[in-house]
Formats: C-alpha cells, sequence, structure tokens
C-alpha cells in the first residue's frame, strides 16, 4: 500500500479552493485505485487540514512525513506553500502544489512541482496579448493584497515595463473585501485604457458588480479567477465582457477536461475550479511519474519530474499536454476568452512558453 | 482639647460640586484637627458621600479644594492619599467578594509598607497577617477567615470593611455610614475599638452615620451638612439642641 | 465632486450594514454585559436559510425569506438563549465569549459541511435599477438599506425607551435580581433581547448578501467591523450603533480613496483607539454615573 | 497532602522530559510548540485570569517577539540577546499600549489590543522592506550554547522547556507574593483596591506588560522553532485561540493555560478521525465545556472532586456555639 | 397568615436554616432581630423564594407556598425590600418606581399610587427623571421603599429599612408602617435598630444560628434582660 498525504486548506479562508483541490485528488485517486493503483499497489490518501494557517500547514507536511506519505498533495495557498515547502524539502518528498506565486519556484527547491503555471509566467502571455493584439498604452491594476495577489501584481508590473506600457493607477484590496466601491471608483477616475483584474473569484464576482453599477465601461482583464465559471455564476451579467488569461479551465474545450468536470459533478455534487482539476492531474502524474521510475522512491521521483513532459495522449489523466522544468514550473498551453452572454468565448490560444 | 489636638490634619476650603444642575455640596469648609473624631451628618441626599469622595480624589470638586497635612491634594490620586494615610470606607458595601476575609484585611495593609519591588522579592507578609488575624478575632468574624467576604452577611460584611480601616498605618480615616446593618453589640465593639485606637495610635476619625446614639457618643464635634451646605457645627450636646438641625435632620 | 459624493453615498450604504449588526453587539451587551463573537456568522447564517428555502424546498423569495427569519429566531434566537446564553450567565463574561467564539466557529464550519465552501450568488431584495444622482451611481439597493437599518434602529430605540416592556428588558440587563424581586420575567425579557437580534440579523443577512454573496466566512469581517461600530457609537445607546456604524462605512470608503488603500483597515481601528481615549463611552454613549 | 506537591511537580518534570524520548519529528515539534503556547498563555492568565483585563493582543506579542529574534538572529545575532530585546521590547509596547487604555478603565483594554493585533498585522504585511511582507522571514537558525546546538527537533525541545521551567517558576514566584494578592484585589474590586493605596492603574499596567512579556518570549521560541515567520500567524484569530487556551483550561488557576494549551494544540490531533467535522466537534464541546463549567477545565475537576463531599454542610459558625 | 415551619435551607451546600419556625397574624409587624449573620436576611430570602429549601414549610393564609417563585408571592400580594441597594441603575427614578407595579392588571392604579407614594417621599417627585444610580444612599432606599408600597400588598417583607436613612426618615417610615398595618397590612421586618423597632411592632422574633431562639409579644422581648443586653444595645452605655 502506497501512501500519499493529501495536504490542503479545508478550513479557513482557503477552504473553497482546498476543498476543490482535495476533492480532485480524492477522484484522482479514487480512479487510479479502481484501475488497479500504482504498481499494482492501491493507493492510500491520508488528508491533512492546514486550515490555512502556514504554521500549521507546516506541521501537517512534518506530520505526513512521520506517516510515511511518499509523495504531497498540496497545498493552494501561497502563504502556506511557501513555508511548508522547506519540510518537504527537508525529508526530500515531491510536493505537487496548487500554488501560482512565483516566489515558490524562485526558490530553487528540487522537491517542488506546479500543477498550473505561476504568474510570472501566466502574466507576460497576457500581457503580451495586451500590447500586441490591443495595442494599449496605459494601463490600471486592481489586486489583492495577499500572496497569491502580490505575486500576480508583481509579474504584471514586470510585464508591463517590459512592454512599455504606462500603469496609471494602483489598486491593492483586502483579502475577502466585501466593499469595492472605493476601488472601482479609483479606477474610473483614471485614465487607463484597460485594467488588469488579480482577485479571487469571489472578490472578482463583487468587483464586477460594483464595477457594472458604477458603469466601469473599459476593458477588464484577468487570470481564471476573474472569468471562471464560478465567478460568472456569482457576478451574472455584470461579468459580460470581461476578458481573461485562463490556463486550467473546466470551461476549456477539451474533451478530456469535459469529461473530468462531468464526472466530478456527478461525484461531488457541484461543479470544480481549477483548483479541483490541478489536484486531479497532480494524483494522475504521480502515478504515471512512479511507474516510469518503477519504485515508490521519492527523489526519484522528484529527478525523473525535472524535464519531463507527459502528453495526454499516451496520459490521460493528465488531460492537457504538460512539461516541467528544473525549477518545478510547469508549461501547458492557455487560451485568452471573453465573457459572452455568460459564457466564456476563446479569443485566442497561447502557446506553452 | 489639649494642644496637639489644635494641629490641622485636613483642611477643605470652600469646596463645591455640582452635578448638571444639582448642587450637591456647596462652598463648604472645615478643619479636622489631629486626633479628633468628627462627625458629619445631615439628611439623606445632602452631599456627605458626595464631600468624601472629592476630599479623597474619587471625583474632581467644581471648584474648591483640599489639603492633608498642609499639602494639597489637589489630582491625587485616591491610592496616593491612601498612602499618605488618608483611609477610607465606602456606604456601600465593598468588600473584594471572592477573597477569603483574611486576604481581604491583609491586602488593607500591604500597600503601606516597603516598596513596590520589595513586595515583589520581599520577605512574606507575617506582621500582616497576625494583625489581619487579631482583627479578624476582635469582629467575631474568626469561623469566616477562610471565607470568601462576599458570602457573608451584610453586617459581616460591613464588619470586614471596618476591619479595613483599621490596617492602614496612623492618619486619618474617613468612615461613611460604618454602623449601618451592624448588630448593636458589634456597635459597642466598634466604637471601643475606635475609641482605643484613636486614643493609642492618634488616628484621626471623620464619621457619617444617621445613628445619632452612635455618633453622639462617639464623637467629640459634630458637623451638619444639609443641601450641600455646612448648618451646624458644635459639640454632639449643641447639635442634639440646634432647633434647625433638628427640623432638617433628627425630627420631633 | 461627483466622486465625493458617490464616496459618501457608497459609504452610508455599506454603513447601514454594520450599523445593523452593531445594534445585535448593542443590544446583548445590554442585555447580559456580553460581546457576542459570533455575531458576524449571525449576520452570515440567515442567508443560508433563505438560499435553503429556495434551492431545497423550492419556495420563492419571499416565503424563503420568511422562512429563514422563522429558522433565525429559533436557532439564533431561542436555542442560543437557552442553550447557551442562560446557563453561563451567572458566570460572568468571559465565559460567555468563549463559548462565542467557538459558536461562531461552529456556524462558520457547518455552513461549510452542509453547503459547501465556495461562495453562493444570493438574489437581491431590491430591483437592480441605478439612478445618477449629481454624478454618483445610487443603486436602489443602497437606499433600501439606509432606509431599512435606519427604521429598524429607530424603532428599537423607541420600543426600549418608550414601552414598558422595552424597559423590563433594560432593567432585567442592568440588575436581574431586583428585576427578579419585582416579579419582571426576567428570562423571557431576556429571550426578547435574543430574538430581537435573531431579527435584526436576518434583515441584515438578507440586505448584505446580494452585495458579499453568501459564504461561510462573511462573518469573519464584517463581525469586527460592526464591534468597531458599536464601540465607536457608544455601548450604551442604540442609536450610537447606526452613527457608529455609518459613520465606519464612510470614513472606510474615504481612507481607500484618499489615504492608502493599503492601511485602509486600519483607519477604522485607529479611530477606534481615537474614540476610546478621547470619549470612551463613545460618540452618542452617556456616562455611567456615580461609581461609589 | 503538602509533601506530595514537591513529589508531584518533579513527577510532571520528569514526565516533560521523557515525553518525546522515541517519538516522531511530528510528535515532537508539537511538544514544543505546545510548550511555546503555555508559556504564552501563562501570560495572558495573569493579565486575564488575575488582573482581570482582557487583552485580545496576545498573539501579537508573539509576533513582536518571533519578528525581533528573526530579524537579529538571521543578522547573525545570537538567539541569546535577541530574546532579551524581545522580551524587553514586548514589555515595552505593553507599557505604551496599556497607559492609555487603563487610563479609561473598563473593558477597553481589550478593544484596544483587539485594535492593536490587527494594525500589528497590517504593519507587518505592509512593511516589507522589513518584515518580508506576507511572504514572511524564513530560515532563522536554531540557537546554540557552548557549542550544544539545538537543531534537531528534540534538542530544541528540551531548549524550549528549559525555558518553560524558568517561566513558570517566575509566574508562581510574582503570583505567590503579595502583588498576587494585589492583583486579584483589583480585578474584583478596583475602586476599593484604589482606596486602599493599591495602584491600579500602575499595577494592571505592570500585570498586562509582564503577561506580555511572557508574549514576546513565546514569539522568541516560535521563530526558531517554525523556522519560519509571515504576519497571519500573529493575527487577532490566534490571539483568540490563546484565549480560549486560557479559559478552557481554567483562567486564574496556576494550570490552567498549560492544560489550556494541551487541549487546544491536541485536540484536533485527536479528532482527526472525525474528517471534515472535527472543527464542528471540537468547537461544540468548547462550548459543552463553557456551559457545564465556566471555571474551564480544571474547575470542572474540582467539580468533579466536590461531588465527593457530604452533600451538607453545618454554617461556619456553629461551633461557636449561641449567645443568648 | 404566614407560617414557618421548621425551615431547613442554605446556599449551596452550606445550610444557614436550621429549623426556623414562627407564625404571625394577620394585620400585625414583626420585627426580627439576632446578631449578625444569623440568617435573619436568609429567612426572608426563603419566603419569598429565592434560597435552596431543603425541608420545613411556609404557609401564606393557609396555602403552602414554599419553594414559590418570586413572581408567585407578588401575585399572591407579596413584597420584598432587600437589605443593601436594590435599584435598576441607569432607569429614571419613575421607571424604577414604575417597576415596582409592573406585574399589576390595574395600570391605571398603578399609576395613581405612584403620585401618592411620591407625595409621601416629596424627594422622589424632585428627582424622577434622574438615573437611580445617581441618587444618595438614603434616596435610594427611599426610592425602594416607596416601590414596594404600589401594589398594596397583604404582606411586606422589610430588611433593614434604616440603614442609610436619617433619623427623621426613619420615623417616618415607621409612621408609614404602623398606618399600613392599622390598614390591615401584615410587616416583616428586620431592624437593628431593636428598640425602635420593637417599640412599634407587635410580635418580636430573636434568631440566632438559624434558629427560633425567641418568639413572643414585642413588649415581652424588650423587657427581657437577655434580649436587652445582647440585641437592645444595653451595655453600649457602660462600655462608653
Ligand atoms: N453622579 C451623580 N450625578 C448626579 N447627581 C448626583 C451624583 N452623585 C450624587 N448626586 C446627588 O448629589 C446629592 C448628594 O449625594 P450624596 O451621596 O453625597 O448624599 P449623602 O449626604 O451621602 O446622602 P445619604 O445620607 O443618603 O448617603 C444627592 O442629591 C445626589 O442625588
Ligand atoms: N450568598 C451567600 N453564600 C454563602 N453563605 C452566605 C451567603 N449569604 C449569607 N451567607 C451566610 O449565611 C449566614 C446568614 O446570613 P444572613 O444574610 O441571613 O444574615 P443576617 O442575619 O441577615 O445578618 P445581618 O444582620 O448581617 O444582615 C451568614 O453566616 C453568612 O455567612
Ligand atoms: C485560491 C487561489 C487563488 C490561491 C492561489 N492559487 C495561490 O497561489 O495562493
Ligand atoms: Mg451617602
Ligand atoms: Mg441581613
Amino acid at each position: 500500500e502506497l501512501k500519499v498525504g493529501s495536504i490542503v486548506e479545508l478550513s479557513g479562508p482557503g477552504a473553497a479552493a482546498g476543498t476543490n483541490f482535495r476533492d480532485g485528488v480524492k477522484m484522482g485517486f479514487e480512479e487510479i485505485n479502481a484501475q488497479g493503483g500504482i504498481l499494482k499497489e492501491p493507493v492510500k490518501v491520508l488528508e491533512y487540514d492546514s486550515q490555512t494557517d502556514p504554521q500549521v500547514s507546516r506541521a501537517m507536511v512534518q506530520k505526513g512525513i512521520d506517516d510515511g506519505i511518499y509523495a504531497i498533495m498540496g497545498t493552494v495557498f501561497s502563504s502556506s506553500t511557501v513555508v511548508n515547502m522547506l519540510v518537504a524539502r527537508q525529508a526530500g518528498i515531491p510536493q505537487f502544489t496548487g500554488s501560482e506565486a512565483p516566489s515558490i519556484v524562485a526558490m530553487k527547491n528540487p522537491y517542488i512541482f506546479r500543477t498550473a503555471f505561476g504568474s510570472q509566467k501566466g502574466v507576460p502571455k497576457l500581457a503580451k496579448y495586451m500590447s500586441e493584439t490591443m495595442g494599449l498604452k496605459k494601463v490600471g491594476v486592481a489586486w489583492a493584497n495577499t500572496e497569491f495577489g502580490k505575486g500576480g501584481h508583481k509579474a504584471f508590473v514586470d510585464a508591463m515595463k517590459a512592454a512599455n506600457i504606462e500603469i496609471v493607477v494602483d489598486v491593492p484590496s483586502e483579502q475577502a473585501q466585501a466593499d469595492f466601491s472605493a476601488d472601482v471608483l479609483k479606477l474610473k477616475g483614471s485614465t487607463a485604457e484597460a485594467f488588469f483584474i488579480y482577485y479571487t473569484e469571489e472578490e472578482s464576482a463583487r468587483f464586477l458588480r460594483e464595477a457594472r453599477k458604477q458603469g466601469l465601461n473599459k476593458p477588464l482583464l484577468g487570470e481564471t479567477t476573474l472569468i471562471g465559471h464560478k465567478v460568472i455564476e456569482l457576478a451574472g451579467d455584470a461579468a459580460n465582457g470581461a476578458m481573461g488569461h485562463v490556463g486550467l479551465t473546466p470551461d476549456a474545450d477539451i474533451p478530456a477536461v469535459k469529461e473530468m468536470v462531468e464526472r466530478f459533478k456527478t461525484k461531488f455534487k457541484y461543479t470544480p475550479d481549477h483548483n479541483a482539476i490541478k489536484g486531479y492531474t497532480a494524483a494522475w502524474t504521480l502515478k504515471y511519474v512512479t511507474e516510469m521510475v518503477g519504485k515508490p522512491d521519492s527523489k526519484a521521483i522528484a529527478e525523473k519530474l525535472h524535464g519531463l513532459k507527459l502528453t495526454a495522449k499516451e496520459h490521460p489523466g493528465v488531460l492537457m499536454d504538460v512539461s516541467w522544468d528544473d525549477t518545478g514550473e510547469m508549461s501547458r498551453e492557455s487560451f485568452v476568452v471573453k465573457v459572452e452572454n455568460g459564457k466564456q468565448v476563446v479569443q485566442a490560444v497561447l502557446p506553452p512558453n | 482639647m489639649n494642644a496637639a489636638a489644635q494641629e490641622v490634619i485636613l483642611s477643605v476650603h470652600n469646596m463645591s460640586k455640582r452635578f448638571g444642575g444639582i448642587r450637591a455640596v456647596h462652598q463648604v469648609s472645615f478643619d479636622v484637627h489631629k486626633g479628633e473624631i468628627l462627625g458629619l451628618i445631615g439628611p439623606n441626599g445632602s452631599g456627605k458621600s458626595t464631600l468624601f469622595n472629592c476630599i479623597l480624589g474619587q471625583s474632581k470638586p467644581t471648584e474648591g479644594h483640599c489639603q492633608i497635612n498642609g499639602k494639597s491634594t489637589d489630582g491625587v490620586r485616591p491610592a496616593d492619599l491612601s498612602l499618605m494615610g488618608v483611609g477610607r470606607t465606602f456606604q456601600q458595601l465593598s468588600v473584594f467578594p471572592n477573597m477569603t476575609v483574611l486576604d481581604n484585611i491583609i491586602v488593607a495593609g500591604q500597600e503601606h509598607e516597603g516598596s513596590m519591588l520589595s513586595r515583589l522579592f520581599g520577605k512574606s507578609d507575617a506582621g500582616l497577617t497576625e494583625k489581619a488575624e487579631q482583627l479578624i478575632e476582635f469582629f467575631r468574624l474568626t469561623p469566616y477567615r477562610d471565607t470568601p467576604a462576599g458570602s457573608l452577611s451584610y453586617g459581616q460584611q460591613k464588619l470586614v470593611d471596618a476591619a479595613m480601616a483599621f490596617m492602614a498605618g496612623p492618619g486619618i480615616v474617613l468612615l461613611d455610614e460604618p454602623a449601618g446593618g451592624v448588630n448593636l453589640t458589634m456597635l459597642g465593639h466598634l466604637k471601643d475599638r475606635l475609641i482605643t485606637y484613636n486614643r493609642e495610635h492618634g488616628t484621626t476619625f471623620v464619621v457619617i452615620e444617621h445613628n445619632m446614639e452612635f455618633v453622639m457618643s462617639l464623637c467629640t464635634r459634630v458637623i451638619v451638612l444639609a443641601q450641600g451646605e455646612i448648618i451646624a457645627e458644635g459639640t454632639p450636646d449643641e447639635i442634639r439642641a440646634n432647633q434647625l438641625v433638628i427640623d432638617a435632620y433628627l425630627g420631633g | 465632486m461627483a466622486e465625493f459624493i458617490q464616496i459618501i453615498v457608497s459609504g452610508l450604504a455599506a454603513g447601514s450594514i454594520y450599523a445593523l449588526a452593531a445594534v445585535g453587539f448593542t443590544l446583548l451587551w445590554q442585555a447580559s454585559q456580553t460581546i457576542n463573537f459570533a455575531q458576524g456568522e449571525f449576520v452570515m447564517l440567515p442567508a443560508f436559510f433563505v438560499l435553503v428555502g429556495m434551492t431545497v424546498f423550492g419556495l420563492p423569495l419571499w416565503p424563503s425569506v420568511a422562512l429563514a427569519l422563522a429558522l433565525s429566531l429559533l436557532i439564533l434566537g431561542v436555542a442560543f438563549k437557552r442553550l447557551i446564553v442562560e446557563p453561563m450567565l451567572p458566570h460572568g463574561t468571559l465565559p460567555l465569549v468563549i463559548a462565542t467564539i467557538s459558536l461562531g466557529l461552529l456556524m462558520k464550519e457547518s455552513v461549510k459541511e452542509f453547503y459547501g465552501a465556495t461562495a453562493q450568488p444570493f438574489p437581491a431584495i431590491f430591483p437592480q435599477t441605478v439612478y445618477e444622482i449629481a454624478g454618483a451611481s445610487v443603486s436602489m439597493q443602497d437606499i433600501g438599506n439606509l432606509v431599512v437599518s435606519m427604521l429598524a434602529i429607530g424603532s428599537l430605540q423607541l420600543f426600549l425607551n418608550r414601552t414598558r416592556t422595552g424597559r423590563c428588558m433594560q432593567a432585567s440587563a442592568q440588575n436581574p435580581a431586583v428585576a427578579e424581586i419585582l416579579g419582571v420575567n426576567v428570562k423571557r425579557m431576556v429571550l426578547y433581547t435574543f430574538l430581537i437580534n435573531a431579527g435584526l440579523a436576518t434583515v441584515a443577512s438578507v440586505l448584505i448578501s446580494p452585495i458579499y454573496l453568501a459564504k461561510f466566512s462573511n462573518g469573519e469581517t464584517l463581525g469586527l467591523v460592526a464591534f468597531i461600530a458599536a464601540i465607536v457609537g457608544g455601548f450604551n445607546q442604540i442609536r450610537g450603533a447606526l452613527v457608529g456604524g455609518l459613520l465606519i462605512g464612510v470614513i472606510d470608503n474615504l481612507s481607500a480613496v484618499y489615504i492608502s488603500a493599503q492601511y485602509r483597515s486600519a483607519m477604522p481601528l485607529l479611530l477606534l483607539i481615537a474614540i476610546i481615549l478621547l470619549r470612551p463611552q463613545g460618540l452618542l454613549g452617556t456616562s455611567e454615573g456615580r461609581t461609589v | 497532602m503538602i509533601r506530595l506537591k514537591p513529589f508531584l511537580l518533579m513527577l510532571g518534570i520528569a514526565a516533560l522530559v521523557a515525553a518525546p524520548i522515541g517519538q516522531g519529528n511530528y510528535i515532537v515539534y508539537t511538544l514544543a510548540s505546545w510548550l511555546i503556547f503555555s508559556i504564552t498563555a501563562m501570560g495572558l492568565n495573569l493579565t486575564l485570569g488575575y488582573a482581570g483585563q482582557v487583552s485580545l493582543a496576545q498573539a501579537a506579542f508573539m509576533g513582536i517577539g518571533a519578528y525581533i529574534t528573526a530579524l537579529m538572529t538571521l543578522n547573525g545575532i545570537h538567539w541569546g540577546l535577541a530574546v532579551i530585546v524581545s522580551i524587553a521590547a514586548s514589555f515595552a509596547v505593553g507599557l505604551l499600549l496599556g497607559y492609555p487604555a487603563l487610563r479609561v478603565q473598563h473593558h477597553f483594554l481589550a478593544f484596544v489590543t483587539l485594535a492593536f493585533n490587527t494594525l500589528l498585522f497590517l504593519v507587518l504585511r505592509n512593511e516589507e522592506e522589513i518584515t518580508g511582507g506576507s511572504f514572511g522571514l524564513v530560515g532563522m537558525p536554531r540557537p546554540s550554547f557552548f557549542g550544544i546546538t539545538t537543531d534537531s527537533n528534540i534538542a530544541f525541545y528540551y531548549f524550549t522547556l528549559v525555558c518553560f521551567i524558568v517561566s513558570a517558576g517566575a509566574m508562581w514566584w510574582i503570583l505567590r507574593s503579595p502583588w498576587g494578592r494585589a492583583f486579584r484585589a483589583l480585578r474584583e474590586n478596583p475602586i476599593r483596591a484604589e482606596s486602599l493605596g493599591l495602584k491600579v492603574r500602575r499595577q494592571t499596567l505592570l500585570a498586562f506588560a509582564i503577561g506580555s512579556a511572557f508574549g514576546g518570549l513565546a514569539g522568541a521560541l516560535q521563530a526558531p522553532l517554525v523556522q519560519f515567520i509571515e504576519p497571519s500567524s500573529f493575527a487577532l484569530i490566534h490571539s483568540l485561540k490563546i484565549l480560549l487556551m486560557v479559559v478552557v483550561g481554567g483562567s486564574g488557576f496556576f494550570f490552567g493555560p498549560m492544560l489550556g494549551a494541551a487541549v487546544v494544540i491536541l485536540l484536533p490531533e485527536l479528532l482527526r478521525f472525525t474528517e471534515g467535522y472535527y472543527l464542528i466537534i471540537y468547537s461544540t464541546l468548547v462550548i459543552v465545556l463553557m456551559v457545564f463549567s465556566p471555571t474551564g477545565l480544571i474547575g470542572a475537576g474540582k467539580k468533579l472532586a466536590e461531588r465527593f463531599r457530604p452533600k451538607h454542610e453545618a454554617r461556619r459558625d456553629l461551633k461557636q456555639g449561641v449567645q443568648l | 397568615m404566614l407560617e414557618v415551619k421548621n425551615l431547613n435551607g442554605g446556599y449551596g451546600r452550606i445550610t444557614i436554616l436550621n429549623g426556623t419556625s414562627f407564625s404571625i397574624p394577620k394585620a400585625s409587624i414583626t420585627t426580627v432581630i439576632g446578631p449578625n449573620g444569623a440568617g435573619k436576611s436568609t429567612v426572608f430570602k426563603a419566603i419569598f423564594g429565592l434560597l435552596n429549601i431543603n425541608s420545613g414549610s411556609i404557609h401564606l393564609e393557609g396555602e403552602d407556598v414554599t419553594r414559590k417563585r418570586p413572581a408567585d408571592m407578588i401575585a399572591r400580594g407579596v413584597t420584598y425590600v432587600p437589605q443593601g441597594r436594590n435599584v435598576v441603575p441607569q432607569l429614571s427614578v419613575l421607571h424604577n418606581l414604575e417597576l415596582g407595579g409592573i406585574t399589576a392588571k390595574d395600570q391605571a392604579r398603578v399609576k395613581m399610587r405612584m403620585e401618592q407614594v411620591m407625595d409621601q417621599f416629596p424627594m422622589l417627585r424632585q428627582r424622577k427623571d434622574q438615573k437611580a444610580i445617581e441618587l444618595s444612599g438614603g434616596q435610594q432606599k427611599q426610592l425602594e421603599i416607596a416601590r414596594a408600597l404600589l401594589l398594596d400588598p397583604k404582606l411586606i417583607l422589610i430588611d433593614e429599612p434604616s440603614i442609610g436613612l436619617s433619623p427623621n426618615l426613619v420615623q417616618e417610615v415607621f409612621q408609614t408602617l404602623t398606618r399600613l398595618r392599622d390598614q390591615g397590612v401584615t410587616i416583616l421586618m428586620v431592624e437593628q435598630n431593636a428598640k425602635a423597632a420593637l417599640a412599634m411592632s407587635d410580635y418580636g422574633l430573636v434568631l440566632e444560628l438559624g434558629q427560633t431562639r425567641m418568639f413572643d409579644k414585642s413588649d415581652k422581648l424588650l423587657n427581657d434582660p437577655r434580649v436587652g443586653q445582647l440585641f437592645l444595645g444595653g451595655h453600649i452605655e457602660d462600655a462608653a
């Protein structure tokens, strides 16, 4: 029997994202076990709750390691991941994180692997689109003042500098902020031609509603978290017109993803978000790599992953072609989509970079 | 009165206290001499307790001030007044309800010796404990030595209150209705104790009381307050005979 | 100018919600000298009752709201008072504070476990019309919030001070022993307090959820802000909560725009400290009178 | 009975020494963090249980200690010096904060500390140049003394244990001195206490500052234990958690905070088998405990012991006999 | 009117009353005396339903009212003025007074009675809009006594009314009580000011260690030398 630790935020502010990730992992391993497990061994997933508290997450990783897990799934919140990845590194256990902050792969940690690309990678793709396709000169940015938001903000500022676009207004907001009237007001009062909005889903929805109310009618661009399924559900009409760059999305026009989403819906009775797909693909990735190595050897697995490319054709569990570089950063195809009539419409497909 | 008794320990000048439209104390001035037992009487609401509170820094007088041993007490906080040798009791029961009777009495004395630091590092308060135990014995509270003071009867708490007043060093002690609710037998003891204490330690007492027998047999001098103003002053006999006082206070 | 008006209007609209939650703090403080740390969750929960009514029982909006009100009165009012507050009231504030902290956690986790961790859209009570007033966008929702909370708080204030029942409630809170020997049914008076609180929480919940979206964690920040509003306004005055709430709402918006967005959430706190130092009884509070 | 106490104490210490032997890293880590939280809860117990002031910033004081220690040790300064600065700083901040708050009496310390905790969080998060912002500070070295390192988890545990015993001793000393009595007096009736010469404000302030200093010490230990700190570990919610420890254990009892810390840290462990429901069960248990024993676990223990005493007792003065 | 038999009860596990018994007729004044801590107030609390009663019984006009709650006692026409201060601090004097009649069906009558008691204690009318907490100790006591008279009670339990009251007011209160007695009201009172109290009473009850030591016509007690020595301050004069 192989033990894998699922260490995610099941309570606290990260519970929504964490629960998705956890369920993705769960479904992934259940399918794997149904198909004979990894190396013919059943996989046992040990679940730990980080409570969205970095210190707890650190303790939980320690505990998982004491319990004999050979790989870690999680955590999702960057603020936790930057801490607990140190423990996993000390113990030499590979870790599949759902976090997107740039700092995570910048630390030369050979045991950390992303399940979605970092914002330092995703944002420049979008920046390129903004400057080349949209021809923008002046933009504004509104972002969540958290680890996650800061990563995106920094990546955006750097990318704008590189693309020679001026940032004329820059508005940070609090975690779980509810009242966005001041934020929208500030953006509205600026001379920017478009805005980059980097919040988590719920804040995005609140923001979009307030933007609609105050009549902010310039292009709004963001990441999955601005135009994802959940945001559209929450923001309703107000989401129409928003554009975003999407790595993983349950709305992607890819049959494998669509089927996975359907299975997930029947199993858990709710629509998964990108975090669930992250967890799901992480589970399958572990299976493929362990079997490539031939034994559940944590160290060898980590080594194998660097520079590895898995195609959806040969390895259907990863859903889309994916590759990792030697920092643990990953690449995938991605899309620019726009919300029209409450539906995502793909505007462009961006190649992996 | 001998010469020593003429030395002024507390002097109140022109003290007034208003609460909105209510004139609780109005231009009251008097001196308290060292070693005397002064009675302060007057109808309900005549400003006696308010006067105490103003003297003791518990509330700020609207005008006027007072001096202790010649030193002004303007802005001096109650704790510092206590350390200057001015003790008091309250009209309302005010013990520390969840502390034992013994601790209640010890705590009343502990701040008067040594510095704050010495109380942290210094030797234990054996002397205080002994004194406290004697007081407990005296007030017949021995069975209640280790009982939380809050679960005593009204009169018993009043006695604990009184015992606490005896823990401070010599100086002046202001008692607000010490006799209320105390059984007559104990009241007799209390009076004896006050007189002995006054003789032996030279402690000065100012006593507010509505129990006339108690006041008149205890005090050497009595001041009468009505509607915030002093209306009479004199020996118990003079006061008893004063028609103004009879009308305003004693009744027929 | 338009910008400024917008700030004020949005601030007032947000503030009226804080006020509704804050008045609960004030009320419970007056009734039981306790700080209900679960107050934020009290406002979070009824929205889910509404959603349950709509999605599980398939009821239309208003019947669901009525259902939510009934459930809130039962759970946040009667059960809270009977099971938690009543046995602890004689033991001082602190255990009750701890119990309410735990209760908040319990409510949050239960909603998450049984309804889901993600935010849910919530139907608006007021039409989605937006008016342009002097260049500022004012929605029906904004106006509705303001009017509803003023009415609710105003009538509560009148009820407490002008009716005999209201005064019995005050007596039960300030000196339950005396109230009892005078024949006041203290338990019932305390129950009224909790019922009113539950009712107000439901109103607040229905008003904010279209904006905040229904989410298990909504109580966290809301609770804190409402608490600050209650202190700023004055803990012993019902209408203090209104003033405190509106003020915090406006200041929050002003500071977000004119001072520093990063330190935006610091402003109410600084206001709180300033009030405590300069006017500890709160803006509208009155001092409690003689102490000796 | 009196002889029993030192014996029990020795037994307790022996148990603490033996506890981590043969345990996995996680258990040792958890034990060490229990000791650290016991220290901070002990400090809060002084403020709360003895001096009767509610402080909602104990986590902030831990934060002050942790950040100071982290910044100093990351710059090569020895922990020994860093801890002194940490304790002194949290003591000083305690004084600064408490002075105005206690001037206005009532429960205002609670509100001021609540605000302070949140403000500190904002500063730690926003002043990135110094504090690393929400990324925090990583990789604080664990101290070594005379060539003995505390790098291993077990060595660090023993190091923490020494600090714990020293601070518990100091606390015991304070509480059994006249200060202890003074604290209780001014909690129960500050006006009366003041009239007896107790400097209410000064004494309460000291209790609060000393309690805060314990928080600072705990923070100074936490930084090298976790080897990572970031603002949200010191947010308001953690102050509430420490408050929970004190009250659940039994505020105003010497061993209350230690028991409370154990429960708050270990109970989630024990309830893990219930999966997602453990927070629900945990919070329900706390509510039930508070309802049945508002004086916490120690109080509950006493209540239980009471059960075995006779149902009726004679009045205390019955022995004295009648006078009539 | 009121019959207390073998009452046994106390606070928590401590038994304070050890078989207290007495019975008082209608339209009489009975003064309870005894040393501090004897259990006088405890007896009152027991009658009014504020105490754990282990055994024994209390009958009011023949009806068993043992362990009835305060509200039930009020409904039966009993009011109680406890020892110490008992006002609702932040309510006005008028509203405090009003609370005394809160249980009455006939609120018009309460209004009228309020006017009457304010005539009797003019201070109350002067201060009617002031918060009760702002009154002086004796003024609060007046408020409490006035409040207990609002409902036209059949039985008044009054615990040391003289504490804090100035001598002329004590006289006045005693006169009021006498007048009420003459109108048929039964009064049970604790007083340390025993001489004066017994002088106006019909019966005296001496309580010690929670037991009835003596119960007799008050003039008998007044003349009893033992009582005189211990409770009437007999020796105060000698000691002074
Ligand atoms: N905080 C306050 N606010 C308003 N009025 C007050 C306040 N404190 C006292 N008073 C008023 O001041 C007057 C004097 O009160 P004080 O308590 O000094 O009387 P007293 O002489 O002690 O009476 P008693 O003999 O009844 O104790 C009273 O009329 C009282 O109502
Ligand atoms: N709340 C309480 N808890 C425990 N014991 C109490 C409590 N109240 C009173 N007692 C005890 O009960 C006994 C009788 O008290 P009670 O108040 O009836 O005395 P009392 O006769 O009214 O005295 P006093 O003249 O002092 O008012 C006392 O010994 C007291 O210690
Ligand atoms: C919930 C997610 C938006 C969190 C994000 N993945 C992070 O890196 O923190
Ligand atoms: Mg007075
Ligand atoms: Mg009594």
